[in-house]
């Protein structure tokens, strides 16, 4: 008589397989869905008006600047008026379907209701006015804007669990406009903190150093609110 | 004396545990379905309805921000003390009159261990983020802070669970093993499982002697431990009556005791409705009374101790909360606990009382509720009153708080409950050890040994 | 060619007897089972030493360097002073160090009785040694003391059970012809 | 620097204690008690800047109000001859404080401004803080708190709503510290001047009783009111090492 764990072990096979490909499942959809999808949870909501920052950015290289304004000397980066889209489409591309569209507001005098796609939770504090002022090149954090049709955001739940962060930690700068490389970074914390940790202020910009310290804005306090 | 254990053959303990086991009476289906219900009637929904409306659902407020969650924490730590660690004690000090008994008292230790666990996900305010407290690589780059007391707790309650767990399982490999062969079915293979091929060689049975020894001698040092860290929650911090240098020793005699009272509690139940007459005798509820004497004089004197010192020192916060505990709001509370943890006891000193079950049954009720009115005491009178007359304030128990409290008791009876019907509730191979060891029968005894 | 041939007795005396005259007899060192440990094995059969003392040992070691490296490591990684403490402090973080001292040793403990038991029995056989059988009689959980033998040879299967049945075994089995 | 030199080095760092004392600014109150009225207009002001809620009458009864910032009322003597001694309480800011060490998850800590800090997205509700602390200005979300509009609409932007059980407290108005340092980078200071700062009680004070500054910069007012001989700590004898300091109410013998 043998009295391995063996004859036990096969008359509860199916439940093992099931259970054991159950597990598997879970862990590999979970670095599928970090390693090899693109884009996780892509929030790119429908805006009032199909604008492109393709075209505008991409095509016709207007800086960034030019139209967020604010994004230089105010905590937030500030969506342009009417008035200054109709500033160049008094001129340009006046028979448009969707600069008439632009037109109608502003011939209507309202706003047009934009739709907010980066955004931050509650909690965290940003300030667009000392990143730039750094010489922290837009895309560092928004990604290749200028090569979108339609603006996307790689989003995901700030509390939940996240097995790496896969920044670089690699600033852009104003000068270089390859493809940023949080292409497909999640606006987290890890995202935030690595890039501060490894980087320090000298004269107003930001320089990469090897040994970050407490007091280049690791202070939770730099964050939150 | 009632059964005689040397009369009784191997054979007989065999059949009677694996009765316990495998025959199931309808009930212990009514205790099961009644214990679970209760569970989820008085546990779980409150709790469900404290998650979703926020820890408002409890009494607690301004300067007692802690309550009976947090005595129940304590309580059931407490409550988890004595099985293993007695256990283990007596292993080492080879207390032949422990095996009866021991299986059970580690199985309380297990769960009450379990509830207190579920107590610290009640008390929080977002149990949600409880992994925070827990220490893993995360994309935030946090950890947690080491140097809280509060993270003590989860690694020495973690170790203790984990202890607990594999010291329960190794001791029950060999009764796995004997129930395996006398089971069919889905039981069969459970148990061939769970007894890892377990065929009792002698050098199984060495290794696991070994292996048994050295885990008794580890977790000694860690249940103290345990609870003296549970004792630096309050110790740790400034508020009076709480800092003390003897709130460590004070938990863990606290927590002896009630665990003490616990067992013997236990025992009653499974020797009335387990049919285990004959394995638990008086003799068990003898040494039990005895070591409950014992260890309410200890406690009496700690508590003498700590009354003594806070009137002696004169500082005006720990008279202040000294004439709180003893003559305000919750003094009623505070003789209660005395009358049942520091009073009642003396009884066992009468071998009379000690051998009787059902007074100690209810003897070993009331110690546990004075231990548990001790908890309470030391969150609700010290918080209510700190240093600042200002942010004096009064906790009383909300209606959600009291029907967890209630639950706890369920859940814990619902796991001890599943717990029969799955572990030998009676550790067969070492009450075999206490008796006799079969003699040669006359008809083969001719000679020991081959010519 | 291996058959096991497994003596039954009703008391421990006789097996531990029998035992001793099978290793006298060179038949190897024969294995004894037991519903409860048995007393005076080693006396018999030699000295038994195991290798669990020192996982103990190795696991309390590497639990303690680890606990206390945990603790000093992460706090250094993120820094946050408290209470006007160093980061590194040694009160509580040597708290810590006791509690993995414990946890590993006692992980380690398990471990080790895993391996020189050579339990789970089944998983090792599957690994190590294939053909390996390993004899079982149910009564020997229940009350009988059983003295196993393993034989490599007919001649030395009808020795055993000779000296078994001299010795005053209740029933002697062959277990491999069972199987 | 070798390998070695730098794990020394980082050794000493840490076990330096309380090394953020080498750090900019260590920010300071004074509160005179001869000048504190008990108008209770600190009160309001906290209450409007850092978005607290408003309980409600039935978590009111319970002992459940939120006020970062309390007077504290102790009255003397009998009737007729009684006498109003009142003192303003938030959270001191000590500098060896309880309630940092006792927080499993880091999320009170002591910053590089000398601040005690609460991080409330990170607290998971033990509530330990607020039982080791001795001062009782630790204050618990026992519930979610919702503003009826237009009330959201005056809510402050720089400081985040509170969900249910999380912690909070004083934080000497840490965002227009925030701000304070923010202007300071943009006309190319190094530092924040004196008085540029003002947490809301402290704006808001009518009697002005309530100094804050830096304490690190010894001409700051804040400095030199800590000078004054009736300066002393609440609860000095726990060694909380609290940053702030009252002055004493001179009063007329008998």
């Amino acid at each position: 008589m043998n009295v391995s764990i063996q004859p036990a072990l096969k008359s509860l096979q199916t439940a093992a397989l099931i259970a054991v490909v159950a597990v598997v499942g879970i862990f590999v959809g979970y670095f599928i869905d970090f390693l090899i999808t693109d884009n996780p949870e892509v929030s790119a909501p429908e805006q009032p008006i199909a604008f492109s920052h393709k075209i505008h950015a991409g095509d016709n290289e207007i800086p960034c600047q030019y139209c967020h304004t604010e994004a230089r000397r105010s905590p937030s980066a500030g969506v342009p008026s009417v008035n200054k889209c109709m500033g160049c489409h008094n001129e340009v591309a006046t028979e448009s379907p969707l600069i008439r569209q632009v037109s109608e507001y502003w011939e209507n005098k309202e706003p047009i209701p934009w739709v907010k796609v980066h955004d931050l939770p509650d909690f965290v504090h940003f300030t667009h006015k000392r990143h730039v002022q750094a010489g922290i090149a837009c895309q560092t954090c928004h990604g290749p804007v200028e090569t979108m049709d339609k603006i996307s955001v790689h989003s995901r739940n700030n509390d939940g669990p996240t097995l790496l962060a896969s920044t670089t930690g690699e600033i852009m700068n104003s000068e270089t406009s390859a493809v940023a490389a949080t292409q497909n970074d999640h606006w987290e914390m890890g995202l935030c903190l690595n890039c501060h940790k490894q980087h320090d202020v000298v004269d107003g910009k930001a320089v990469r150093v090897d040994d970050g310290g407490f007091d280049n804005g690791l202070d939770c306090w730099t964050c939150h609110k | 004396m009632h059964g005689e254990p040397n009369q009784l053959k191997y054979t007989d303990i065999h059949n009677d545990v694996v009765r316990s086991i495998v025959e199931t009476g309808p009930n212990y289906y009514i205790a099961l379905v009644t214990a679970f219900a209760l569970t989820l009637i008085c546990f779980f929904f409150p709790w469900f309805y404290q998650l979703y409306y926020g820890i408002g659902a409890a009494g607690m407020n301004h300067p007692s921000v802690w309550g009976t969650y947090l005595a129940s924490f304590i309580f059931w730590i407490g409550l988890s003390h004595s099985g293993t660690l007695l256990s283990c004690v007596l292993h080492i000090t080879n207390s032949s009159w422990r095996k009866a008994m021991y299986r059970s008292a580690e199985a309380m230790t297990l769960f009450s261990l379990v509830v207190a666990a579920i107590m610290v996900m009640v008390h929080v305010g977002r149990p949600w983020f409880i992994h925070w407290a827990a220490p893993y690589p995360n994309q935030m780059e946090m950890w947690p802070n080491f140097r809280s007391p509060l993270l003590f707790d989860v690694m020495a309650i973690t170790t203790y669970l984990t202890g607990s767990t594999i010291f329960i399982y190794m001791g029950s490999i060999p009764d796995f093993a004997a129930v395996r062969d006398r089971t069919r079915g889905w039981r069969n293979t459970m148990y061939s499982l769970m007894s890892l091929g377990w065929r009792g060689t002698d050098t199984e049975w060495h290794r696991l002697h070994w292996a048994y020894t050295f885990l008794a001698v580890l977790i000694i040092p860690l249940a103290v431990s345990v609870h003296s860290i549970v004792s630096w929650d309050f110790a740790m911090s400034i508020v009076p009556a709480l800092h003390q240098t003897i709130f460590a020793p004070y938990f863990v005699v606290g927590a002896i005791y009630s665990g003490t009272a616990g067992i013997v509690t236990v025992m009653f139940v499974l020797r009335k409705f387990m049919d285990f007459g004959q394995y638990i005798t008086e003799l068990h509820f003898d040494n039990l009374g005895k070591l409950l004497l014992v260890l309410s004089l200890l406690w009496t004197y700690i508590n003498v101790v700590e009354v003594f010192t806070g009137f002696y020192s004169g500082a005006s916060g720990e008279t202040e909360a000294l004439n709180y505990r003893l003559f305000g709001f919750y003094a009623p509370l505070y003789w209660e606990m005395i009358t049942f943890c520091a009073i009642a006891p003396l009884l066992c000193a009468f071998k009379s009382f000690r051998t009787s079950f059902v007074p100690m049954l209810v003897l070993s009720i009331a110690i546990n509720i004075g231990m548990y009115t001790e908890r309470f005491l030391i969150v609700a009178t010290s918080l209510s009153r700190q240093y600042l007359p200002d942010a004096w304030g009064l906790y009383v128990p909300s209606a959600v708080e009291i029907s967890i409290l209630l639950g706890t008791f369920a859940l814990f009876t619902t796991l001890f409950l599943l717990f029969v019907k799955v572990f030998p509730s009676v550790s067969m191979y070492e009450v075999k050890e206490t008796m006799e060891s079969p003699k040669k029968s006359p008809p083969a005894a001719s000679e020991g040994s081959p010519a | 060619m291996k058959n096991f041939v497994v003596g039954l007795f009703g008391d421990p005396e006789s097996a531990l007897a029998a035992a001793g005259s099978i290793q006298t007899a060179d038949l190897g060192t024969p294995e004894l089972m037991s519903p409860v440990p048995m007393e005076g094995v080693e006396e018999v059969l030699g000295e038994k030493k195991s290798v669990i003392k020192r996982f103990s040992l190795f696991g309390a070691i590497f639990g303690g360097i680890s606990g206390f490296l945990l603790a000093a490591i992460t706090a250094v990684l993120y820094a946050h002073p408290t209470g006007g403490r160093p980061i590194i402090t040694f009160p509580p973080y040597l708290i810590i160090t006791y509690e993995l001292t414990i946890l590993f040793g006692i992980v380690f403990t398990v471990i080790g009785f895993f391996v020189s038991a050579r339990l789970p029995n089944g998983l090792w056989t599957a690994w190590w040694k294939q053909d390996e059988n390993r004899p079982y009689v149910p009564e020997a959980a229940v009350n009988k003391f059983a003295v196993s033998v393993t034989c490599t040879s007919n001649e030395s299967v009808q020795q055993a059970e000779a000296i078994l049945r001299t010795a005053g075994a209740e029933e002697v089995r062959d277990v491999t012809e069972e199987n | 620097m070798s390998f070695l030199d730098r794990i020394t080095e980082g050794w000493r760092k840490n076990r330096k204690p309380g090394y953020y004392e080498d750090f900019d600014y260590h920010w300071a109150m004074t509160i005179d008690l001869d000048q504190c009225s008990g108008c209770g207009a600190c009160v309001t002001a906290c209450q409007a800047e850092n978005n607290l809620p408003i309980v409600g009458e039935d978590a009111f009864t319970k002992g459940r109000e939120i006020k970062w910032l309390r007077i504290e009322h102790y009255w003397e003597g009998e009737y007729p001859d009684v006498k109003l001694n009142v003192i303003p309480m938030m959270c001191q800011h000590c500098d060896s404080a309880p309630c940092e060490t006792v927080c499993p998850v880091s999320a009170t800590y002591h910053n590089q401004d000398g601040l005690n800090t609460q991080i409330y997205n990170r607290c998971i509700g033990t509530r330990s803080c607020a039982v080791y602390c001795p001062y009782e200005v630790r204050y618990f979300n026992y519930n979610d708190h919702t503003w009826e509009s237009p009330l959201d609409q005056q809510l402050n932007p720089d400081v985040s709503v509170r969900e249910k059980g999380v912690m909070e407290k004083c934080t000497f108005c840490i965002q227009r510290i925030r701000q304070a340092k923010d202007n300071a980078k943009d006309d190319g200071r190094r530092r924040v001047r004196d008085g540029e700062v003002q947490p809301a009680c402290v704006q808001t004070c009518p009697s002005k009783a309530m100094v804050f500054g830096d304490r690190n910069d010894p001409q700051s007012q804040v400095s030199q009111s800590l000078n004054d001989p009736r300066s002393y700590k609440v609860l000095d004898e726990l060694n909380t090492n609290s940053s702030v300091v009252y002055l004493k109410k001179v009063e007329a013998e008998g």
